[in-house]
């Protein structure tokens, strides 16, 4: 275990911004999303939940596949280089890795995306315990231990120092990056820290949340259930809970025009969207019904269908706090579980 | 190829996602509507080995991309060919292309049909509607070219006239001309001119009342499938004995951008082929 | 407000409504979900309080498409919205049967959360509002909980009713532009920053666009696949401007000023600044005009006159 | 003023079908000139133009827009100037409001009997854009490789 004061912290980003380029929570105009480091940024630990989950640094939001430029008749296609150096993503918490975990299960099947496993790659994760979870988290439904996530190197974060612990290959080189940094410590403020936590924990409204009948096997007896007729009356379409999540990994590939050639890049998408599915001879799923269906079910059914039982909900609590209509997938569960399905 | 490397991942020279370059060396008009492109690599040849049955991606750089069925058979070493319907923007502008011009191909996708397992030693029966032949004629090319390896078989196919026929020279001048092949063609209303059976493919498929010896390949529009499925449930034939095609919107091609899912299939990569039971137990979304 | 739901209740039973587009309950007291009830079982779990601060007149424009009448819980600024609607012909009156409700300005927990309380269980929502949190107990005062748009309410008064439940309550403390005004004392380069940073924080969730009872267009010009619109990438530093400007613009002359773009935007972007700049500018060149107090009123932007301003008014500082 | 010296920018005009189309096509056959940076984008009539087109032709690069209809009264339509006078003059207060130096957008007035006007307009807008030089503010980056 290695600890670095607080006062000492700004050393430590231009130590690794140095090196490699650091991302971590800033704060822009209020809000705080993971966001490149500079000398000028607002570093937000405070926060617990950024706006948007981490999921950026991995897949953006938007990135390029590749330019295709015409000349005459010919079709020249160049492709995006990949990640080709290393970064560090800092202060990202257990349910946000555990949401990398999620996007891995997608992107590294065959065929591999050669895109997202370049990031991967490179990418090291320096992981922030949470210490002052909210009402909205329920990290724990999915086995997720907040006060000791996972990641490359994990930290703690107390009034005075940063803890740092090393767990991973990657992680011991970036350690070794900023030794001179850190100084070494015993355990014993983030073992009090972490059975703090453990006590939030147990508290949280939302812990003893049960998953129970949420399978791949009840697929087809969720799907046809008449809840779903009144839980999505009052969902806007708008995918706010798609792009505040860690998981949700649908994307859509589109063209722009630059003038002097066509740009492909793909984007993230929203099963909530009318035209999520829109083809020329039509939409199979034409009402908002079956699209919010489809977020829940691809999350709680059809997702641990395709790979043994892991959920593709970290329990993060984005959504929660973040629908304008105050729905949420906790929302979801529940209905179906007084109903003793 | 590309020069798209991962230091790390040094088999990552080439992202399912990035096209190769194809240019459009034969166009033929088959029907009013439909055309046939041979689209190959610009020094020729085929882009990619596939199986009867899969699909390839088809891009018009800023205008659309589509998913398209490999209308050639994989027997032929030479070229890869696609029947494209005039129906939407993209397959508009493919319309309009003439010999010469290049888009971009990326592919194959899906599953194919099982023609080297199930398939193997069985009677066939395949049934088509309109530009649905596009998928089969893969196939039935396939078995045609190893034809000790399969039984007898039979081809129903049906268009709303006989200007809709697709491959209609193929149909006459090697199908039907193959031993031990039947080949039956419908049209939906009398013409002038065509001496053949009238009437809708699920009718004729009723009247010719085929034996369950044999194993249904069906395509076509959805409600033709519905009204063939059904047509051949009253002959005998159990869901087992029959395969289809779905198609939804697909983006990726690979199973990852989530779109083209029933359940938690997703018909890019666990498709377009299925066979009729195991659509069953899919959640009723396409 | 129990006179609201025993009211809801009596009518429902009754047969005056078939269905009543309410709140149901949440799983606190400051998430309720707009919801319709058909039944006096399902009104069990009506609730309204005053947390209930969504603008429930946009889902009258599907309510109006079903059998029967359907009542509508308006607030005071609601009923703007759904006399605006009305005269766009986008919701029927007939089908309608609205109870306007009283209001002393609505909560908003993000609001809560910004005063810095972490970890809420439970909160009430009287004034202070007492808040148990994870962390201990609390106290928030009703005003610093109230949504931004309820500091400069323009008004208390219903535009449209059947018939009014409960005392209204003046929340106004702070003019209506006087954001605006601020932000146009500033030099270019001062508001292209301010702008810039606000709107890199846009993530093309289209919220604001959905929740917008005047953005009732069937399909969006952003999702049209006529041009390259970005739509729901993040793209640039572009598009985001140009789909707020547009979204604002779209709707001149025919906002209400109702805040909802501002209160679900999950970035906290002040959307409602460009609507408001549009109607400061239309009242100064144009005339006063608040749309939706008139259902039969025209628009500034589908009327004119010949001596209007010519569009060098801008460069002379005529709309400052 | 050196800097601007090379700096060729790129100026859409939409113009009217009726008035300042045909003043433009005067202008060309009385042979006055103005630049040859202005693209002119023909329009049925000046309320066509709706904001979009006009944040569009930024996005793709123009550097300046002006649009150029009947006078005021003298509407082929008879009222659609009055509608684009007003939406216009809200469109470039936002733009001003947004931090976009306002002489990159602007309305003009040519009827078809005009040409010596389009010219000096069109002469005195692109000089204008050029003092103010490129559009920086409103472009898509991505048309800018």
């Amino acid at each position: 275990m290695k600890k670095i004061a607080i006062s000492n912290l700004p050393k430590l980003y231009a130590a690794i911004a140095k090196a490699q380029s650091l991302i971590l929570p800033v704060k822009t105009a209020g809000k705080t999303n993971f966001s490149l480091w500079t000398e000028a940024c607002d570093v937000d630990l405070q926060t617990l939940k950024t706006v948007k989950s981490a999921k950026d640094a991995f897949f953006p939001q938007s990135e390029t596949l590749y330019h295709c430029h015409r000349d005459g008749k010919n079709i020249t296609i160049t492709p995006e280089d990949l990640q080709s150096e290393s970064f560090v993503v800092f202060g990202i918490k257990g349910c946000d890795v555990r949401g990398i975990a999620v996007l891995d299960k997608v992107f590294l099947a065959e065929p591999v995306d050669s895109f997202y496993a370049a990031r991967r790659c490179h990418g090291t994760i320096v992981s922030l315990a949470c210490g002052a979870p909210e009402e909205s988290c329920f990290c724990k439904v999915f086995g997720i231990d907040c006060a000791e996530p996972e990641g490359d190197v994990v930290t703690w974060l107390t009034e005075d120092y940063l803890y740092w612990k090393p767990v991973t290959e990657k992680g011991e080189k970036l350690t070794a990056l900023v030794a001179d940094l850190l100084e070494d410590s015993d355990d014993a403020a983030v073992t009090a820290q972490k059975e703090a936590i453990g006590k939030i924990v147990e508290k949280l409204p939302y812990a003893a949340l049960s998953l129970e009948g949420w399978n791949g096997e009840a697929l087809n007896e969720k799907f046809n259930s008449p809840l779903w007729e009144t839980l999505y009356k009052p969902c806007l379409a708008c995918g706010t809970c798609t792009f505040v999540c860690p998981t949700c990994q649908c994307y859509d590939i589109k063209d722009y025009n630059t003038g002097n050639g066509v740009q492909r890049y793909r984007c993230w998408d929203s099963c909530m969207y009318s035209d999520f599915t829109m083809m020329a001879h039509g939409n199979n799923r034409t009402s908002q019904l079956q699209r919010f269906r489809q977020r829940f079910m691809h999350k709680l059914v059809y997702f641990p269908a395709n790979n043994d039982g892991m959920y593709s909900c970290v329990g993060c609590g984005r959504c929660v706090d973040k629908c304008p209509s105050h729905l949420n997938i906790v929302k979801v569960i529940k209905a179906f579980g007084k109903e003793g399905k | 190829m590309h020069e798209h490397e991962c230091t790390c991942h040094p088999g990552f020279i080439h992202d399912t996602l990035i096209p190769q370059v194809g240019v459009i060396t034969d166009i033929r008009q088959e029907t009013p509507d439909v055309k046939t492109f041979r689209i190959e690599p610009p020094q020729g040849g085929k882009f990619f080995e596939h199986m009867p049955g899969q699909c390839a991606m088809i891009c018009v750089p800023g205008v659309s991309e589509a998913m398209f069925s490999i209308t050639s058979s994989p027997t032929n070493k030479e070229y890869q060919e696609f029947s494209i319907k005039k129906c939407g923007v993209l397959t508009d502008c493919l319309h309009s292309l003439e010999v010469g011009d290049q888009v971009t191909v990326r592919g194959p996708y899906g599953n194919h049909f099982p023609v080297e397992t199930e398939l193997k030693k069985q009677n066939l029966l395949f049934i088509a509607g309109g530009i649905a032949l596009a998928p089969l004629r893969s196939v039935i090319n396939y078995v045609l070219d190893n034809r000790q390896n399969y039984g007898h078989v039979d081809i129903l196919y049906g268009a709303r006239s006989a200007d809709d026929l697709v491959q209609l020279k193929e149909i006459q001048e090697v199908w039907m001309k193959t031993a031990d092949v039947n080949v039956y063609l419908t049209i939906d209303r009398p013409q002038e001119g065509w001496d053949g059976n009238v009437g809708f493919v699920p009718t004729y498929l009723k009247e010719l009342a085929f034996d369950t010896n044999r194993t249904a390949i069906l395509c076509g529009p959805p409600i033709m499938i519905k009204f063939c499925l059904q047509a051949l449930q009253e002959m005998g034939f159990s869901k087992q004995q029959v395969y289809t095609t779905l198609e939804l919107r697909m983006k990726c091609g690979v199973g990852k951008c989530g779109r083209c899912n029933i359940g938690s299939k997703y018909v890019c990569k666990d498709g377009p082929v299925f066979r009729c039971d195991q659509i069953d137990e899919l959640p009723a979304e396409y | 407000m129990q006179e609201v739901k025993n009211r809801a209740l009596a009518l429902l039973k009754d047969g005056t409504v078939k269905r009543v587009l309410g709140w149901r309950i949440g799983e606190n007291t400051y998430d309720p979900e707009p919801a319709f009830f058909e039944s006096e079982e399902d009104m069990q779990t009506f609730v309204y309080n005053n947390f209930c601060a969504a603008n429930l007149s946009k889902y009258m424009i599907e309510a109006s498409k079903l059998e029967g009448k359907t009542l509508v819980c308006l607030k005071p600024c609601d009923s703007y919205s759904f006399n605006q609607l009305l005269s766009e012909h986008r919701v029927d009156r007939e089908k309608t049967y609205i109870i306007g409700v009283g209001c002393k300005g609505k909560l908003s927990i993000e609001n809560v959360k910004r005063a810095g309380v972490k970890g809420i269980l439970s909160v009430n929502d009287t004034d202070p509002l007492q808040v148990e949190t994870l962390y201990g107990n609390t106290e928030v005062s009703y005003k610093a909980a109230m949504l931004d748009r309820c500091h400069v309410c323009k008004g208390k008064e219903h535009v449209v009713y059947d018939e009014l439940i409960g005392e209204s309550e003046d929340t106004s403390t702070a003019d209506r532009f006087a954001q605006v005004q601020m932000i146009e004392a500033m030099s270019p380069a001062e508001k292209f920053a301010f702008f810039q940073k606000e709107l890199s924080k846009c993530i093309r969730c289209n919220a604001c666009r959905n929740v917008c009872p005047a953005c009732s267009c069937r399909k969006c010009v952003f999702d049209s696949d006529k041009f390259d619109s970005a739509q729901k990438a993040n793209v640039d530093s572009f598009e985001e401007k140009m789909f707020h400007i547009i979204r604002a613009f779209h709707v001149a002359g025919r906002c209400t000023d109702c805040g909802e773009c501002s209160r679900v935007c999950p970035q906290g972007i002040p959307l409602h600044l460009f609507n408001r700049k549009f109607i400061k500018d239309i009242n100064t060149l144009y005339g006063e005009y608040q749309a939706g107090a008139d259902a039969e009123a025209r628009g500034p932007l589908t009327s004119f006159t010949a001596d209007d301003a010519e569009p060098s008014v801008v460069a002379e500082g005529g709309t400052k | 003023m050196s800097v601007n010296q090379e700096f060729r920018p790129k100026i859409v005009a939409f113009c009217c079908n009726w008035c300042s189309y045909a003043g433009a096509d005067l202008a060309g056959s009385s042979r006055l000139s103005y630049p040859a940076d202005v693209k002119i984008i023909r329009v049925p009539c000046s309320c066509r133009v709706n904001p979009m087109f006009i944040l569009r032709a930024f996005e793709k690069g123009a550097d300046g827009v002006i649009l150029c209809g009947c006078h005021p009264g003298d509407c082929h339509y008879s009222t659609g100037n009055y509608y684009a006078r007003r939406r216009m003059t809200l469109l470039f207060s936002m733009l001003d409001f947004m931090g976009v130096e306002n002489g990159r957008t602007r309305v003009e007035w040519v009827s078809a009997a005009e040409g010596v006007k389009f010219s000096t307009v069109m002469n005195d807008f692109v000089e204008k854009i050029r003092s103010l030089g490129e559009n920086v503010r409103l472009g898509d980056l991505r048309c800018k490789k």
